[in-house]
């Protein structure tokens, strides 16, 4: 399935929630939420370890945004919100972590 | 009328927000149209359940009771997350309704096999 | 593909009315189709057509009104959620005497039912949030 | 003591609304002075008279028409927030072009300075918010 | 100072920032803050080691609100609205950590 | 009039929610007023000074300007919290402006020294 995350992973738990619920399938980060594909960031380490089972993408307007596209964690897939209509079109279940 | 499952995600704690009382009358009418409804409860939403609210002091509508009458609407799948009960001091015995507590991880694949999941 | 989308913040303070409106803008522009926009908790103060936001900034209440007029969206503002925090068509307003109304073009005031429906109706509903 | 309150969300969704209204009733109640409850960002919800909660809860935005009436509380809606968010009176619905206003009993919209203004005069300033 | 505090230790980042930031003075747990002065609670220990430098006060109305009253972690001090209004006036500055 | 030291503490990120926005109108009247008036960005506050905001794509105004203009205003006082910045990789070379970076006790104790600290 989609886990939509939009909140930063340093000011609430949805993303650590997440990384231990979801088996497989996909997170998309959005809004807030596209702190945690920036290097550096403190769950850079365990959002690296999930993409060993989870795809993570990123929203790239929001990444633009908030100035930080270029401190993309390795591995991370940006895609527009042309991208994010065609995550929710692929996975038959989405949920928002809100 | 087509039934599909709705799992109803709670993941804030009570009253500092509304999401918990206006999620609960999300449950009420997809009992009332006949879907497979199911409620999960993560983190501070496990705070939900906690019983023995008494909301006067706070000027508020206490709405625990609502829980309790969530079997008269034939809604009876109430999953609650072992981690977040853990990590707030909570047993089943503190809950103001029978639940079933599983792990995270088992709670995710129940998730996996919905068909909307509406977060709150 | 039938998508349904839920907004539950308002205008302006939460970036999920935002979202929502790129993600349906984007949805219709690759030809899926909308069965309904519904607006609950916070998000139906996306529907007061009183907001007067500054002349460089982008206006979220008449972007929706706007979208819906050009593809007919269904644009669903919960009454419940309404009552609670004074979102008022002429029917709710002779209902609840009400001296004014705040409605915006284009959206409709109706029962949380409409969102199961969408959820029933949509191959797949989205949710956009605090 | 001459107080101030700042309420930062709007009624329902979060407590902070709540919060504040207990908290300046208990001040009162101690004779205590409130120069002013400033309403700013969501806070400006706080302000319509269009609500119409269910007959078994609180009506908060009444409950702070009626201690404002009681004890001469000045209730100021900030009015860049305001715009932004479609809370207007007689003034700003003349000068915005709107064709309702929405502004409960009590309530005043001014300008952010009245926040500022507040935090001089007053002994302490207590935020309530999200 | 009177740090005033509303959010659940769990969901955000305030108490501990507080913890770390606050010398000395106390803090008034409020709304979905008083689960930080809940025994069992993950912040316990971290709670009760600051109390060395900080009181530490919880609201009663929002502690019975949520049926959390009886489950007090020791040396935390129960206030109502008056005794909440009486630590704004004892301290000349406070903060909302919102 | 009185000069009061006023503390506008920024904890939330920018664009995911308006405080950062309507914080920054704060401190312009505040400056306007003739007072005090410090900054302080901590946790995800500090992303609001994290420098090259493209906000085009979202459909937004960047604001990023407006803390470089806050020097036009005699608003010299930014404080950046250390931990803040290094739980997010970030370093003072990322940032919009230049700021005083301080550990997080020196910071706290920074606040018991104002007059009015208004959170956002």
């Amino acid at each position: 399935m989609l886990h939509i995350v939009n909140k930063s992973p340093l000011e609430r738990p949805s993303l650590d929630t997440v990384l231990q619920a979801g088996a497989d399938g996909a997170i998309l980060l959005i809004e807030d939420g596209v702190y945690a594909a920036t290097r550096g960031n403190a769950v850079e380490d365990r959002l690296k370890k999930a993409m060993g089972t989870l795809k993570v993408y990123a929203l790239g307007p929001d990444l633009d945004a908030r100035g930080v596209a270029d401190r993309l964690t390795e591995g991370v897939t940006v895609v527009g919100y042309d991208g994010f209509v065609d995550l929710v079109a692929e996975y038959k279940t989405n949920q928002s972590w809100l | 009328m087509t039934t599909k499952k709705f799992m109803i995600v709670n993941r804030k704690a009570p009253y500092g927000t509304v999401y918990a009382l206006e999620s609960l009358e999300v449950v009420l009418i997809g009992a009332a149209f006949e879907q497979d409804v199911s409620l999960a409860f993560m983190d501070d939403g496990v705070y939900q359940l906690k019983k023995g609210h008494q909301t006067k002091g706070i000027g508020m509508k206490a709405f625990e009771k609502t829980y309790g009458a969530l079997e008269d609407y034939d809604v009876t799948k109430l999953y609650v997350d072992q981690e977040s009960m853990a990590a707030r001091g909570l047993t089943p015995e503190d809950l103001c309704v029978p639940v079933e507590m599983m792990p995270r991880a088992d709670l995710g694949k129940l998730m996996e096999d919905q068909d909307v999941v509406l977060s709150f | 593909m039938i998508l349904s989308i839920l907004v539950n913040e308002g205008p302006y303070t939460h970036q999920a009315s935002d979202s929502a409106y790129q993600f349906a803008a984007a949805a219709l522009a690759k030809g899926h189709e909308i069965f309904r926009v519904f607006f609950y908790h916070d998000g139906v103060n996306n529907g007061t057509r009183l907001t007067t936001p500054p002349q460089d900034d982008r206006n979220i209440v008449s972007r929706w009104s706007k979208l819906g007029e050009e593809h007919k969206l269904d644009l669903v503002v919960c009454v419940a959620a309404a009552q609670r925090r004074g979102i008022v068509d002429e029917g709710e307003a002779r209902r609840n005497g009400k001296d004014a109304t705040n409605l915006a073009p284009g959206f409709r005031i109706s029962g949380l039912g409409q969102l199961i429906e969408a959820g029933i109706q949509s191959d797949r509903t989205v949710t956009f949030g605090d």
